[in-house]
């Protein structure tokens, strides 16, 4: 097994608001190998992006607050870091690509500019070197040189993305967190951008969270799979684990929201109901209003992480009664029947 | 051979923008069946929603014919027109700025009502409509800022199967929407279709949501129409080089299937001005030198459908 | 900022030693502030005060008046009447022009045709009316006749008065339309420069007639608020302010290193009625309202204690005005009884206009005050002051407040143009009052050239404006002009215009 | 609907709906209400104008003295317990003056916005709506006002038509229409872009519907928020104006004409005009912080 | 760019004609009769009447106003009723004053605002930011004639430091440009706060950060730049405004300038020069306007490419 790049213990990060407390990441635990890619999926508002933001210790504080946890990155706990060391880790050892080309680029700031100042703040260059640097990642991503000097807006929604990945891999980072860096993007350029993200991270041996919310994507990138529903990963575990042999009813349901390519269905099998406020979660476990297989207990005691499959190169952690010991017994056949 | 509802023959729609001319949709046709679903599929800017438009009146177009049971919706007087816009409805792509802010749930499914002066059973028909989609009677005097996507989207579409709609453009009805509400969504279109024996145009660019819901797909690229034909000749058998990469593109959820991707170069040309030839041909993998010059016409395939290109 | 000195000033200093400059500069330089600046130097374009107040330095009139408004030898050394209507005059010798020239009698023909020239359009033309120029007789470079149309007693106050100061015709043809930029006199200061809006710089004229003025340099500056004009004063940025604002006084008197001279000036403001209009036809009416007014709160809180109640038309310091004149006594139950005579013993409603001027609005407010013990209620409309004065002159008013300046120092000037009933309107009678005995003792007045004789007319006809009562008198004005202590010899003009000839500074 | 087989989706079935319950039916309007509650500085600006409001209501039974009355026995004394904010030179009572003065305030503030927001709306919501050559001379019309320094605009109008109270809300008013119709343009252009208005259309809804109905109400937020913000400045012009003698008419105690009146008093009695200038003040504060406030409170984007 | 600006000058052709209208007509139907205000009341009615067929007033409003117009257009404004000189050299000996007390009141607004806005933005809800948006709030709501009458008891009479009318020196522009700076200071530091809070709520900003960029490279380069596009619209706003509106601050420190003059010749009715003085300043508005739009471009790579 190799050495853990990456590990996330117990963080929890709440968002403070008028209307109430939002408990955006709630007990996260994951970790990821030098190399690894990892895949978190979840819907909207799953807490995916805080999640990210906890790891950069740029969750914006009001409204966001760390409450607790530790994230061990080459086995520094980075929360407790000052923020001048953290300076010095952004952008250089831990890059992040943001949700939104079309708004994560400065509009009045030259591209080549954007990229160089990681490059030249991080490698002590001066500002032309940094530039020639700056220009070289563009080529790598796929973009002309001679680019370097063109504002976003000039720029179509595919391009600008490899901008951004351009800025993130500058500095050659171990870590390279990506937040669904295709979602804004048609299909055939999503295909493109992908591609070269596989290249690179391939080429540089760098590390990646991929954030998203489509499991083909996971499919085709990802090494490992981290479920996220309401603050909570309800389920982590490898690519082939989890496409094989998926555990946890939610994981379960997405699945079977997805119109197969393959298949003439004739109803999508989709999970029932509509994603709790966050606010307001309810009693228990937060998945069993929209959970097929809820009995009562479901509906008052907080889940368990439940760690199965230990013999395998990897864990298969699931938040769910059904596989935790002290409860599996009370599902009865009829229920788990799905 | 079916009813056809809707034809649209030779149907453009240029826009005068500072570049210059911007030719949004160029010369396509298509009929949809009445009870069946046309998909309509392609990149973001190739003019799926100015075809859906064009298709309602909302903007008139520069050139072409589109036929709605068989009459010219361009010559409708006021009267037709008024009819028109209670048989012919639109649900958008997203819900949280296609339903006004400053209105709640009830106004908003009644406002079809009050336009077209139907002034009896309001109240009944209000909540009639609100089960049908799926939406709880207490929502409504509920604000859209209070609902989340998925129930705001079916308030959309309460409004527009209000006035007995014989046709809906679906504009992009899901893609804002997470897998499992999108899901549901599309569970209850179908549902609506069958009940209700509804004609889609339905418009997206998720080809895995197209597939699921349509009887026919038509594929656009920069304003053009590429290919139309059954959905299921369209994923087992694409014959134009857009729609066969389209397709490999596709993420697919699943680690049997080894895919093979076919990854185009560059970016989508722009619909301004574009000169003549293929307006594939920048991207295209399998060009020919009479591609560059010569625009391929939108020909009948035998037992496939119709196909723009020159390979075929 | 510092930028747009005088370019001549630059020249002369290269001579000199700059520091010796810079002292004498400040020994010698009079700074005086008023509250507006002149619009030209052309004392024939204009009849303001702020303008006269400046001429008056750079030119000089025929005849002179001196501090008791009693007329004196000006650049006439001598004059005599040859008949009503032909007075003879003899020029001093040797007055030089600001530009070299000698002065000659035909500069004064010169002066006055220009100044009745219709081309001209100077509103100080009418001050000649009566005076024929094109038949001015010149009988040598020092003698003249000087016709006019008609017999006109008072017409040494006129020839005295700042709008004929005499011009020099090379310097007039030779600036054309820009004469009131660089106007050429004969006064003891000449023009030299002028930053607009805020300071006219002019230099002593060193070949004057009389000899040298006692400051080397006199400016002008513009100040508007009373109340910075006053600050100018204490801080040192003005030597002499005039018009110091009425609240002002006390500081001004108590501080130790500034003076204060106070004077009665000409001027009389009125509350007029409109006679022609309901219910001040009524003689009853006018009288009434002239018995329930006081005027001490408006001396006392309008003007803190500057000038006093009026008690006739004219203010005393004119040539004429009736000094035994009563008024009205301030007595509320005559008022009531005399409006229950004319049938209005609840009183009624009545507009009071004025124009926007502070102490007017004031005045407006405490007649408000005080007329509604006896019932009459009144609306007060502050009008923009050429509406004002159109509307006026129409007869679309009721009450109004106004003032008159009798600017020659006359009688004829403060009663005949504001109470003949040919000057109804515009010319100055906005009361509308239209009384024959009125009409014919002011003309007697202006064609009685025996003193005594046309004294008694204006008693007479002062009489019976008090009697019929077309205004009521206010306010007399005085003229509170405040200096630094080393400012000497300064002597203060009742016209408000002061010479500046004598002044000294002993800094 | 004819026929309607009852399918309820069972997602509905939700568990909080009691708590939801008392939610649903808020309007936006009530939300921004409820944000802008927990804005202090908001909650003193709307004390502060309520206390406005309030004084002009109750004039009559709060003020010590009837405002115009002379005492010419206490001329310009300082603040007493007879005259709590002393006396101006006709020996009138300030406090009653500034207290009776609220109702002229508040009638140049709302009045002159009221005039300058119904013009410009209208103007801007033409010029957005229809576009083009309409749209090209109502602007140019407002950029004609609006090359026209305001304070000049309202002396030239003031001397034109007189100097009274309503002359001086038009001229006030009309120089704040450029505002309020570039905004409301601004908003119409965007929000006729916007899908529901689309989705009216499309339901065969007419040109008057869709702008009283979707456009205008829409555009509400901004106008109101500018509204509050102009009535500050609309009663500070008039102060202005009153300072040039162009204001209210004698003795109609309006704020601004008492603070310039007064001002040539500033050495000997200060009383005078700083009362009246610090009325003013606390005023505008009021406005401008209940106007910031509700910016905020009405601003979606800073919902979260 | 070029092309952009020439179009930009054609547009405002219209707009100063309708200026020139507008004017014109205020003072047309201005009730008073500028031959009676420049012969005075007393003047003979024959004397008058010649004076107003002399100037053209006898003619119907159209054919007076395309008379002016065309003069106007031939870069004529007249000439002064009071002082019969022309209205150009009028105006252009006041603008000078106008100019310098406008330009350093904006100058010194924006060298408080901005930075004072950039650090209430950056410490949102601290004291600092309390403090200088009180600060801000009052500044906007004393009224600005009262706050220069303050500047002048205090620094001219208590502490005389400053001369308190007049424009010769350095001195003398110090209060003149307070009093009209500090409330401009107020709006501009207003303006500049919030548009930096939305900005510093921007993604892009939050990609900076990702770098690890220190924060006041964050501020400085990344969010300044965008944030200060609404405040330079205010800032062209209020030196427009001051152009013309620093009537009563030049009232108050007799300062010659040319919101005074026209008010002054309001006052008195000299109408050409009204007209010519609003018209000026109108122009002179327009084009700051225009520079405005200019600047913005040169912050804004997107505007500039819209600029054709
Ligand atoms: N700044 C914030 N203030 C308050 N609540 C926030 C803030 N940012 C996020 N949240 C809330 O925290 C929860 C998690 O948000 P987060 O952005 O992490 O979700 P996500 O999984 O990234 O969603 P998406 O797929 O939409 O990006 C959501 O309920 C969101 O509303
Ligand atoms: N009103 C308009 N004026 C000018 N150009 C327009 C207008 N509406 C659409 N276009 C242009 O026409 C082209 C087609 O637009 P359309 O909205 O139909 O695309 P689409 O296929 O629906 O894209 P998306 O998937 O992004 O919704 C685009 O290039 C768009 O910029
Ligand atoms: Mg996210
Ligand atoms: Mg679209």
């Amino acid at each position: 097994m190799s050495e853990k790049l990456l590990e996330v213990k117990d963080l929890s990060i709440h968002y403070v608001t008028e209307d109430g407390r939002v408990k955006a990441c709630d007990g996260v635990n994951f970790w990821l190998n030098k190399g690894e890619t990892l895949g978190l999926v979840g819907e909207t508002g799953a807490g995916k992006t805080t999640t990210a933001l906890g790891i950069m210790n740029l969750v914006p504080d009001p409204p966001g607050v760390v409450e607790n946890g530790e994230v061990y990155f080459q086995e520094e706990n980075l929360l407790e870091k000052k923020e001048a060391q953290l300076k010095k880790i952004r952008g250089n050892l831990i890059s992040m690509i943001f949700q939104d080309p079309m708004t994560s680029l400065n509009p009045v700031i030259t591209i080549g500019e954007q990229i160089a100042e990681g490059i030249q703040l991080h490698q002590n260059l001066n500002s032309s070197d940094a530039m020639e640097k700056a220009k070289e990642m563009l080529e790598v991503v796929g973009l002309p040189k001679s680019r370097a000097n063109d504002y976003p807006h000039q720029f179509s929604g595919g391009m600008k993305q490899r901008v951004v990945i351009a800025i993130a891999l500058a500095c050659n980072p171990s870590l390279l967190i990506a937040d669904e860096p295709t979602t804004a993007l048609d299909v055939t350029i999503q295909a493109q951008v992908l591609e070269v993200m596989k290249d690179l991270v391939e080429e540089f041996e760098t590390s990646m969270l991929m954030i998203t919310h489509d499991l083909g994507i996971v499919a085709d990138a990802c090494d490992k799979v981290a479920i996220m529903y309401t603050g909570k990963i309800v389920e982590f575990t490898d690519k082939k684990t989890l496409f094989t042999s998926p555990k946890h009813p939610y994981t379960k349901g997405l699945f079977g929201s997805i119109p197969s390519l393959d298949d003439d269905e004739d109803r999508l099998n989709p999970i029932k109901g509509l994603m709790p406020e966050p606010t307001e979660l309810p009693e228990g476990c937060p998945f069993n209003p929209r959970c097929p297989k809820a009995i009562d207990v479901c509906k008052e005691v907080h889940p368990e992480e439940v760690i199965t499959n230990e013999g395998e190169n990897s864990e298969h952690r699931v938040l769910c009664h059904m596989f935790d010991s002290r409860y599996e017994h009370k599902f009865t056949d009829s229920t788990v029947k799905s | 051979m079916a009813d056809k509802l809707l034809e649209v023959n030779g149907l453009k729609r240029y826009f005068n923008t500072k570049e210059g001319q911007l030719h949004a949709v160029d010369n396509i046709h298509f009929s949809i069946n009445k009870g069946e679903t046309l998909g309509l599929v392609g990149e973001s800017g190739c003019g799926k929603s100015t075809t859906g438009r064009l298709v309602l009146r909302l903007i008139p177009p520069t050139d072409g014919e589109i036929k709605f049971e068989g009459q010219d919706i361009k010559k409708f007087d006021k009267k037709a027109i008024h009819k028109f816009r209670r048989d012919a409805q639109i649900v958008f792509q997203d819900p949280f700025s296609s339903l006004n802010p400053r209105m709640n749930v009830k106004n908003i499914i009644s406002e079809p009502f009050e336009i077209h002066n139907i002034r009896e059973n309001t109240k009944t028909r209000v909540s009639e409509l609100m089960d049908l989609v799926g939406l709880s009677s207490r929502l409504l005097n509920a604000y859209p800022h209070e609902l989340d996507g998925g129930r705001r989207q079916r308030v959309g579409i309460a409004r527009a199967l209000a006035l007995n709609p014989k046709f809906i453009v679906l504009d992009e009805p899901v893609s804002s929407l997470d897998v499992s509400i999108q899901a549901q969504i599309l569970n209850l279109l179908d549902d609506l279709q069958d009940e209700l024996d509804l004609t889609y145009l339905f418009i997206a660019h998720d080809l895995s949501v197209v597939k699921h819901i349509s009887d026919k797909v038509a594929v656009m690229y920069v304003g053009k129409m590429v290919e139309m034909t059954d959905y299921s000749a369209i994923f087992k058998n694409p014959k134009h080089p857009y729609t066969k990469a389209l397709i490999s593109a596709i993420p697919i959820p699943s680690i049997e299937v080894e895919q093979r991707r076919i990854i185009l170069e560059g970016d989508v040309p722009s619909p301004v001005n574009p000169g003549k030839g293929c307006r594939f041909y920048s991207r295209c993998f399998e060009r020919k030198d009479i591609c560059k010059e010569q625009e391929p016409e939108l020909n009948h395939v035998e037992g496939h459908g119709l196909v723009a290109c020159h390979n075929v | 900022l510092t930028g747009c000195g005088d370019p001549d000033e630059e020249a002369g200093e290269q001579d000199v030693d700059p520091d010796e400059v810079e002292e004498k500069l400040d020994e010698d330089v009079l700074i005086v502030a008023q509250g507006a600046d002149a619009p030209t130097l052309d004392p024939q374009a204009e009849n303001d005060q702020p303008s006269s107040r400046i001429t008056e330095q750079i030119f000089e009139t025929l005849l002179d008046q001196d501090e008791n408004m009693e007329v004196q030898p000006g650049l006439a050394k001598d004059w005599e009447v040859i008949d009503d209507t032909t007075y003879k005059f003899e020029l001093r010798e040797g007055v030089k022009f600001h530009n070299g020239e000698e002065l000659t009698a035909d500069d004064i023909k010169f002066t006055y045709q220009r100044l009745l020239d219709e081309d001209t359009a100077s509103p100080g033309a009418f001050i000649l009316d009566m005076v024929d120029a094109d038949n001015i007789e010149i009988i040598d470079d020092y003698t003249f006749e000087l016709p006019l149309h008609e017999p006109f007693a008072p017409i040494e106050f006129h020839l005295a008065h700042s709008v004929t100061g005499i011009l020099n015709e090379d310097a007039v043809n030779e600036h054309g339309d820009d004469f009131g930029q660089n106007p050429v006199g004969t006064g003891p200061f000449k023009f030299s420069d002028w930053d607009v809006g805020d300071r006219v710089y002019l230099e002593r004229f060193d070949d004057h007639w009389r000899g040298k003025a006692g400051v080397r340099e006199l400016h002008f500056r513009n100040v508007e608020e009373d109340t910075n004009r006053t600050i100018e004063l204490e801080t040192g940025g003005a030597d002499i302010i005039y018009d110091v604002s009425p609240t002002d006084l006390d500081r001004v008197e108590e501080a130790e290193e500034l003076n204060l001279m106070r004077e009665d000036d000409l001027s009389t403001e009125y509350v007029g009625f409109n006679m022609e209009v309901e219910p001040f036809d009524d003689k009853r009416v006018r009288q009434a309202i002239n018995y329930a007014l006081t005027m001490e709160p408006v001396v006392e809180n309008v003007y803190y204690g500057l000038g006093q109640p009026a008690r006739g038309p004219l203010a005393p310091a004119v040539y004429g005005a009736h000094e035994d004149l009563e008024g009205y006594e301030h007595d509320l139950d005559k008022a009531k009884e005399l409006l229950a005579d004319a049938g209005y013993e609840d009183g009624f409603e009545v507009e009071l206009w004025t124009n926007e001027q502070q102490q007017r609005e004031d005045i407006a407010e405490i007649v408000q005050g005080q007329l509604s013990q006896i019932g009459i209620d009144v609306d007060i409309s502050v009008r923009e002051w050429g509406a004002y004065l159109e509307e006026t002159a129409q007869g679309e008013h009721e009450m109004f407040v106004l003032g008159w300046v009798s600017v020659t120092g006359d009688a004829d000037y403060g009663l005949y143009s504001v109470f003949h009933s040919d000057e109804h309107g515009a010319a100055g009678n906005r009361t509308f009052l239209a009384n024959e005995e009125v009409d014919e003792l002011l003309e007697k007045g202006r064609e009685a050239f025996d003193e005594e004789e046309r004294l008694e007319y204006y008693r007479e006809v002062q009489e019976i404006i008090t009697e019929e009562a077309p205004w009521v008198f206010t306010h007399v004005g005085e003229q509170a002009v405040g200096m630094r202590d080393y400012v000497e010899n300064f002597t203060i003009n009742p016209a408000g215009h002061h010479s500046l000839f004598d002044i000294t500074l002993s800094k | 609907m004819t026929e309607t087989k009852t399918k309820k989706d069972p997602s509905l079935a939700d568990q909080n709906q009691q708590k939801q319950k008392e939610q649903v039916g808020r309007s936006q309007w009530a939300e921004a209400w409820r944000r802008l509650k927990k804005n202090k500085s908001a909650m003193v600006g709307l004390f502060l104008i309520a206390l406005l409001f309030l004084s002009a209501l109750t004039a009559d039974f709060i003020a010590p003295h009837d405002y115009a009355a002379q005492n010419y026995d206490s001329i310009t004394e300082p603040p007493s317990s007879e005259f709590p904010l002393g006396t101006d030179h006709l020996g009138r009572c300030i406090l009653s003056r500034i207290i009776y003065g609220t109702r002229l305030s508040i009638q140049v503030g709302f009045i002159a916005i009221a005039i300058s927001l119904i013009s410009g709306s209208l103007l801007g919501a033409m010029a957005g709506y229809f576009g083009n050559l309409a749209d090209n001379i109502i602007m140019r019309l407002v950029d004609v006002i609006l090359a026209i320094p305001p304070i000049l605009l309202a002396i030239a109008i003031v001397s034109a038509i007189g100097p009274s109270l309503t002359n001086l809300f038009i001229a006030v008013g009309i120089g704040f229409i450029p505002q309020f119709a570039r905004i409301v343009r601004g908003s119409v252009l965007s929000l006729k872009e916007e899908e529901f208005v689309e989705a009216a259309q499309a339901l065969g809804a007419s040109n008057k519907r869709l702008i009283v109905k979707h456009i205008l109400p829409n555009a509400l937020a901004p106008i109101i928020v500018q509204a509050t913000l102009g009535v500050a400045m609309a009663i500070l012009s008039a102060a202005g104006l009153s300072f040039i003698g162009l204001g209210a008419q004698p003795p109609d105690p309006e704020w601004g004409s008492m603070l310039s009146d007064g001002m040539r008093f500033i050495r000997d009695a200060w009383w005078i005009s700083t009362f009246p200038g610090l009325a003013i003040a606390t005023t505008i504060l009021g406005l401008n912080l209940f106007g910031d406030g509700l910016r905020d409170a009405l601003d979606p984007r800073l919902k979260d | 760019m070029h092309k952009y600006i020439f179009k930009r000058l054609l547009q405002l052709i219209p707009v100063l004609i309708g200026v020139v209208f507008i004017v014109f007509t205020i003072t047309y139907i201005t009730p008073g009769d500028p031959a009676t205000i420049l012969l005075g009341e007393q003047a003979p009615e024959e004397q008058v009447k010649q004076l107003r067929r002399q100037m053209g007033l006898h003619l119907p409003f159209g054919a007076q106003f395309f008379n002016y117009l065309s003069d106007v257009l031939q870069g004529d404004l007249g000439y002064s009723l009071t002082s019969g000189r022309p209205v150009t050299v009028e105006i252009l000996e006041r603008f000078p004053n106008t100019f310098i007390l406008s330009t350093g009141a904006v100058i010194l607004a924006v060298l408080i605002g901005i930075p004072v806005g950039i650090i209430s933005a950056t410490r949102q809800y601290s004291k600092i930011d309390n403090i200088s948006m009180l600060g801000a709030l009052l500044g906007v709501s004393l009224p600005n004639f009262w706050q220069g009458m303050m500047a002048i008891l205090l620094f001219s009479v208590w502490l005389p430091i400053f001369p308190s009318s007049g424009f010769d020196t350095w001195q003398h522009a110090v209060l003149p440009i307070v009093t009209l700076g500090t409330s401009s200071a107020a709006l501009i530091t207003r303006m500049t706060r919030s548009s930096m809070l939305e900005v510093l709520r921007q993604d892009y900003i939050r990609t900076a950060r990702a770098k690890g960029l220190d924060e006041r490279t964050v501020v400085i380069k990344h969010a300044l730049k965008n944030a200060l596009i609404p405040v330079i619209t205010v800032i062209g706003l209020q030196f427009g405004f001051l152009l013309g509106g620093a009537v009563l601050t030049e009232r108050i420190f007799s300062i010659a300038g040319l919101g005074r003059l026209i008010v002054d010749s309001i006052r008195e009715q000299n109408f050409t020069v009204v007209q010519g003085g609003v018209l000026f300043i109108a122009v002179i508005f327009s084009l700051v306007n225009l520079l405005v739009d200019i600047l913005y471009a040169y912050l804004d790579p997107r505007i500039k490419a819209q600029y054709k």
